[in-house]
């Protein structure tokens, strides 16, 4: 199979599997799972093949792999639907291929696939348990092979995003994962928090989204095509970067770059719209990290990263970008800080890492952000995985001790679970190092360090500075999860009675783990390793720009300051909470905090008071039931008038009596008068037929020969 | 040589015999046998404008091995009809079955 | 007059008054035997067309199958086999003057083209009309897709005649 | 050119000189040489079908541990004539309320059907009544006016017996045509003609039985199936139906039935050997002369005809259900897919050498047939265990 054919074929089996068990295998729980991780694993296993293909080719940025066909017709020319593998999508591919696969595997256990019918379960609602021979025991997901379906459509939608040669099946991605993430979020619609974190997820991407295809619509009526082999080429870059727009003083480039960007600030959840992104923690823990690792909030800056030939051509977007990128890595660690639940501490911590990515591509430091992408999407999944692995512990003790009322999620509930979920707890510490950045051993350090060293030497002081504070935050915001999670003893009857979650939810994290660890030691800078190693993944992404950026040198600013802020960090977050026992006892609870800077009441007022405002008083009081009300009130008894004045003079005697009643008498008396006519005899009918078919036909015959 | 109109007449003839048998038997396996009648008259036809047109071109043997094929659906299911309706009405007179009247 | 008119004249008169017999026959059988007798007057016209392989078809579809399941269906419906009473409509004369007219109106327009009197050209050398007409039965590009549709045809109306026939118990 | 390579060409000319001499016109000479031709064969074919009727009776004889016919003339030689003189003079009776016409046409139609297969046989390189382009399916046509035949004669007697025999036949005619016309088409594929005298000169040098072995086993099976010869001899039955179709026939009508069907079974076995074994062909001994041909032709039909009364004479009768089924659900569908094997397999090995493409057809029948004989077996295995199952329980409990 010729390597084109093989990418085309990448996303297709999540989307079968999807049509399969929506249509066939919905009513068997084994078929539904075994076909959405067959499918993920047909996707994992072409992803490799061209991954490794894809390796073997020299310069694989000049000879991409790559083809095309005609789609749309738009007048004479063609929009087409391609695929492409180069360098940046080829790692990408890579990471979401493994996450995907995992998280599926993951799933499986997670949904507590093999255990007994729940006892008062609805569809909709998390399963609630069940009770055999006495014994309160997790219940089987009700809605398990639905879910399967939408991961499946949403992985589908992500690799169609990582294939895609060109910007317009990029955007169909990315939407269908757009719809995949409502779905998701809403999993559980049983939970008005989950309808409503969905509603609220849709609609703030969808912000950024309608952004993002103003940009999309200016790139096309701009350079007439949405290929990025052609916008991309030289020319083309010439162009837009010398077009003026009028506004705000922006090229082309620039307003197209910054309207992309504000889809991916939707997408990605960076600052003003990041509001969505804690709350979509209602859906499935595999969702979670489905959206916050492998997928969608990386489709947000793998969309930038794919578009900074075009961003980067504008200095003034390049600073929003920056800026906006910097102050979400540090906004978010805050509010990080403070709070309690285990999941959103790490949603928080994913818009800040976020933050860094962006902020890096803000500065130039593509390759550093492309770095760090990857190794996010496997930390970061197995982060989340991990946090669903100890959710489902705790909701194990929960089921034991069958109090409710105690919520699995809070990590003040937790403690001690290291000795109960060992492996959780081995490749959750893993997952966490490498989030904040463990010196030397972790891909989180690497890839970190790499931002912090590209904005130190391209003299992005206040960057730097901004990100090493926010590294800083990070490690102890991690240490902090870690400590309240795993170390110390059980606060609560229900963490004792945790239990380590099943073979399919732990390979996932051990898999991941891996990756987590080593996926760094492929970008670790030669100075490292004294030059007998090149530096791969620079040399491999980096091959993506035009003029090819060059390696740091050593420097020992940034270095030290992230050795600092990892180990700082980490020490600060392990003396602070090792003895802390309850929510009061955190000195960190400040309520700006623990409020999130009420961003979402700030929204509250400025947007959603003044909508319902206007919507409930003025349009629906005042134009809708005075004004307009008013004004059909006035027409009702007028048209009453005239109506019943045609009905009576009209409608009875002329259109009833004479059209309605007439008709159907005159039908009538033909009828009976024709009656004798159908004898039922066909040869009678036959003879008809042909004595009538004579006379007309010589009738014409004769009329048209005179 | 034989001018096509003999050919044409011919079966026209045989068309209009086999239709007098259609219009006028009152046995239904007579009707189909009219039927049959003029089938093989379109068949004559058919072959007789092969023969005297572009004999390379084969469209009229072609579709008169079609009219057979035709022609042995109908007999079949026309066949089975009339045994079908022997069987629950004890007749074969097609004027007894005037049941779809009004 | 060659003798292939006079044969033609003895063929057509044999199938004319085969035919008139098959409408006219008061005993079923005899009408079904007067049918085989009519086909195989029919497949003696497609020979002298130079038709061989339609003949011969002509002969094994319409009186190997054909006309043995109209005698067969005769024979099942025996009670009206030998009815003394009339095999004609009271108003077979209707029908007479119908077909005297389709008849009458079919010579009618046809002497009125051009090609009624055309006679045929010579067949060429070594012309083999079987492997054409094969060739052009399965070639996509001639008649595949209604010579597949007849086969569906049949093997839809074989099935429908044993659903209708079938003796439900 | 001489009486010697081309007697039938010579005999005609010298013929139509003749004629011509006495002042005939050309063609009516033509023509009346042709129709003496056709009476020379007819003659020629009831000669050899009364000495069809001696050796079947002498051959039955011997399968049955007896002498068979040793009293009128030598070896009996004499008997079948002493026969016919018997049914000539014998009372011709016909039933009351028969249909008279049909009843007497349908044994001079059963006769007419085999004998207008020998206007397609070819008994030598030259000799043969018409060289038609459909030859196989004449055989076929023909067919149907013996299976006509067969049922005017059930109904014609106005007797149930006869109308039951009649039946049965015509539903086993009908239904085992399929298999042989489909096999039938089976030379067809190889000679690529349906030309007689082109499928034997296709089988040089291998005859079509090596490529076919299955396909003419079947096609033997069902051309005794048309003759309704036993196993299939259900239309007469004469333990049920007392003679069946042929049941109010007596005298020289019941003999043209007889004789038919002699005549029709030593036609069917040449047309075996003309289809699968190469017909007049023997190691180029027909090229020598036509009546060295003929010879060849003779004794392959006679082979083929032995084989036929070998069955004839060894098998049991079977009941029509059964028949059928075994038609419709065996020969029928192992027919058509040996056809569809055959086919691929030819478009398959048509650039092989002759060597593997005879290999590889032989093998391909044997599997096909292998396959067809495991199916019915195991078909056959449960429908005994579903008919024989409670018998072995009863037993048991016994």
């Amino acid at each position: 199979m010729t390597t084109e054919l093989l990418i085309w074929l990448i996303p297709l089996p999540p989307v079968l599997a999807f049509f399969l068990i929506v249509l066939f295998t919905n009513k068997s729980r084994a078929a539904s799972h075994t076909v959405a991780v067959g499918a993920a694993f047909l996707s994992w296993l072409g992803a490799m093949i061209v991954f490794v293909r894809a390796l073997g080719v020299e310069h694989l940025a000049e000879h991409p792999f790559a083809s095309a066909i005609d789609w749309l017709p738009t007048g004479d020319t063609f929009l087409q639907i391609g695929v492409l593998i180069d360098p940046l999508s080829a790692i990408t591919l890579f990471f979401v291929a493994w996450c995907v696969l995992m998280i599926f595997i993951y799933s499986v256990g997670y949904h507590n696939f093999g255990q007994p019918e729940g006892d008062h379960d609805h569809a909709g609602l998390p399963p609630h348990g069940a009770t055999v021979h006495g014994h309160a025991v997790p219940s089987v997901e009700p809605m398990y092979s639905r879910f399967f379906a939408f991961i499946g459509l949403f992985a589908f939608g992500m690799l169609t995003l990582v294939v895609s040669d060109n910007v317009l099946t990029m955007f169909v991605g990315w939407e269908i994962m757009g719809l995949c993430s409502y779905l998701l979020i809403g999993f559980w619609y049983g939970k008005e928090s989950a309808r409503n974190a969905a509603i609220k997820a849709f609609m703030t991407t969808r912000i950024g989204d309608v952004f993002m295809l103003l940009g999309i619509a200016f790139l096309y009526s701009v350079t007439g095509s949405l290929s990025f082999e052609k916008i991309f080429s030289e020319e083309v870059l010439h162009a837009l970067a010398s077009v003026p727009t009028g506004v705000f003083g922006l090229s082309a480039a620039g307003l197209i770059g910054l309207l992309l960007f504000i889809g991916t600030i939707g997408k990605s959840a960076q600052f003003p719209l990041h509001v969505w992104l804690p709350d979509a923690m209602e859906g499935p823990t595999p969702v979670s990290a489905m959206i916050h690792a492998a997928t969608m909030v990386s489709a947000g800056v793998y969309a930038v990263i794919r578009m900074f030939p075009i961003i980067s051509l504008d200095e003034k977007t390049m600073t929003i970008v920056a800026f906006i990128g910097a102050f979400t890595a540090i906004f978010a660690a805050t509010i990080a800080v403070a709070q309690n639940d285990i999941k959103r501490v790490l949603a928080y911590s994913t818009i800040s890492q976020l933050g860094f990515m962006i902020a890096a591509l803000g500065i130039g430091a593509y390759v550093a952000a492309t770095f760090h992408l990857v190794t996010h999407a496997f930390f970061k999944a197995l982060l989340f995985l991990g946090s669903g692995s100890v959710i489902h512990g705790m909701e194990h003790g929960v089921l034991h001790t069958g109090n409710h009322k105690v919520d699995p999620q809070d990590m003040f509930n937790m403690g001690g679970l290291k000795d109960k979920m060992p492996k959780t707890f081995w490749t959750f510490l893993i997952g966490g190092f490498a989030l904040s950045g463990f010196p030397l051993v972790t891909a989180g350090f690497w890839s970190k360090d790499e931002i912090l060293a590209d904005a130190w030497a391209h003299g992005h002081t206040i960057v730097f500075f901004t990100l090493a504070i926010a590294a800083f935050l990070t490690a102890f915001y991690t240490m902090r999860q870690i400590t309240l999670t795993f170390f110390g003893e059980p606060r609560t009857e229900e963490a004792k009675h945790a239990h380590e979650t099943p073979w399919t939810m732990t390979t996932p994290l051990i898999v991941l783990s891996v990756f987590a660890v080593g996926f760094g030691w492929v970008g670790m800078p030669h100075w490292i390793t004294g030059g007998l190693v090149e530096n791969w993944f620079h040399h491999f992404v980096g091959s993506m720009l035009h003029e090819h950026s060059e390696e740091l040198a050593f420097n020992l600013v940034p270095l030290a300051t992230s050795l600092i802020v990892a180990l700082g960090g980490l020490a600060a977050g392990y003396f602070t909470y090792r003895n802390v026992q309850s929510p009061a006892e955190d000195k960190l609870q400040i309520p700006v905090l623990k409020n999130k800077w009420y961003v979402d009441e700030l929204y509250n007022v400025v947007f959603i008071k003044p909508a319902v405002w206007f919507s409930e008083v003025f349009v629906s009081q005042w134009m809708d039931k005075g004004l307009i009300d008013g004004i059909l009130h006035l027409f009702g008894p007028a048209t009453g008038g005239v109506g019943s004045g045609i009905r009576n003079y009209f409608d009875l005697p002329v259109i009833n009596r004479f059209f309605g009643d007439g008709s159907a008498d005159v039908t009538w008396w033909f009828g009976k008068n024709l009656r004798p006519i159908q004898t039922g005899r066909i040869q009678q009918y036959l003879l008809l037929t042909l004595i009538v078919l004579f006379v007309v036909g010589g009738l014409l015959y004769f009329l048209l020969m005179a | 040589m034989i001018p096509q109109s003999w050919y044409l007449i011919l079966a026209a003839a045989l068309f209009g015999i086999g239709m007098f048998g259609v219009l006028t038997r009152r046995n239904m396996i007579a009707i189909l046998l009219g039927v049959e009648l003029m089938l093989n008259a379109v068949n004559i036809n058919l072959v007789s404008f092969w023969r005297y047109s572009d004999v390379l071109n084969m469209s009229g043997q072609v579709f008169s091995v079609i009219v057979f094929a035709v022609t042995a659906a109908e007999v079949s299911v026309g066949l089975a009809l009339v045994i079908s309706a022997y069987r629950r009405r004890n007749t074969v007179i097609a004027n007894d079955l005037d049941m779809l009247k009004f | 007059m060659t003798a292939q008119q006079i044969i033609f004249l003895i063929v057509a008169a044999f199938v004319l008054g085969s035919g008139v017999m098959v409408v006219t026959a008061r005993n079923l059988v005899h009408a079904a035997l007067w049918l085989v007798s009519t086909l195989f007057g029919v497949a003696v016209i497609y020979a002298l067309l130079n038709a061989n392989f339609i003949a011969v078809v002509q002969v094994v579809v319409y009186i190997g199958a054909i006309a043995i399941l109209f005698i067969f269906a005769v024979m099942l419906t025996r009670r009206d086999m030998r009815d003394s009473g009339p095999q004609m409509n009271s108003n077979w004369w209707l029908g007479a003057l119908v077909a005297a007219l389709v008849f009458v109106g079919l010579v009618f327009l046809l002497q009125g083209w051009s090609g009624f009197t055309g006679t045929a050209a010579d067949l060429p050398s070594g012309f083999e009309p079987i492997s054409l007409l094969g060739e052009a039965l399965v070639s996509p590009e001639a008649y595949v897709l209604p010579f597949e549709v007849a086969s569906v045809l049949l093997l839809a109306a074989l099935v429908g005649a044993v659903y209708v026939a079938f003796n439900k118990k | 050119m001489s009486f010697w390579n081309d007697p039938l060409k010579v005999a005609a000319d010298w013929l139509e000189g003749i004629f011509t001499g006495w002042g005939m016109d050309a063609v009516l000479a033509h023509v009346l040489v042709a129709f003496l031709g056709v009476l020379l064969l007819i003659i020629i074919l009831m000669v050899v079908d009364i000495f069809l009727v001696w050796i079947e009776r002498k051959v039955v004889a011997r399968f049955q541990d007896r002498l068979g016919p040793n009293r009128v003339g030598p070896f009996g030689l004499i008997q079948p004539f002493a026969d016919i003189i018997k049914l000539i003079i014998k009372e011709d009776t016909t039933p009351g309320n028969a249909d008279k016409v049909v009843y007497n046409l349908a044994p001079i139609l059963s006769m007419m059907s085999v004998l207008i297969l020998w206007a397609v046989v070819p008994l030598a390189p030259v000799m043969l009544g018409t060289d038609l382009n459909v030859g196989v399916l004449f055989l076929v046509a023909a067919g149907a006016i013996g299976t006509l035949a067969i049922i005017m004669g059930g109904w014609g007697s106005n007797n149930k017996f006869a109308m039951i025999g009649g039946f049965r036949q015509v539903a086993v005619m009908v239904s085992f045509e399929i298999p042989m016309l489909t096999m039938l088409m089976i030379p067809v594929i190889f000679s690529g003609s349906m030309n007689m005298n082109a499928i034997i000169a296709a089988q040089n040098p291998i005859p079509f039985w090596v490529l076919s072995p299955l396909g003419a086993l079947i096609f033997l099976i069902a051309a005794i199936a048309e003759l309704g010869r036993a196993p299939f001899d259900l239309a007469e039955g004469e333990s049920e139906l007392v003679s069946g179709f042929n049941i109010e026939y007596s005298g020289m009508k019941f003999g043209m039935f007889y004789a038919g069907e002699l005549l029709h079974a030593f036609t069917f076995g040449g047309f075996w050997a003309i289809l699968f074994f190469g017909g007049y062909r023997f190691f180029g001994l027909e090229q020598v002369s036509p009546f060295l041909a003929i010879l060849i032709l003779v004794i392959k039909a006679m082979l083929g005809y032995w084989v036929i009364m070998w069955v004839k004479y060894t098998m049991m009768r079977i009941r029509i259900d059964q028949m059928l089924a075994f038609n419709w659900k065996f020969l029928t569908p192992l027919a058509f897919a040996l056809l569809l094997v055959t086919a691929l397999m030819n478009a398959l090995l048509s650039p092989a050498p002759t060597w593997l493409y005879a290999l590889g057809m032989f093998l391909a029948n044997v599997v096909t047939g292998w396959i067809a004989l495991e199916i019915a077996r195991s078909a056959t295995k449960q429908e005994r265990d579903r008919i024989e199952g409670p018998t072995k329980t009863a037993e048991a409990h016994h």
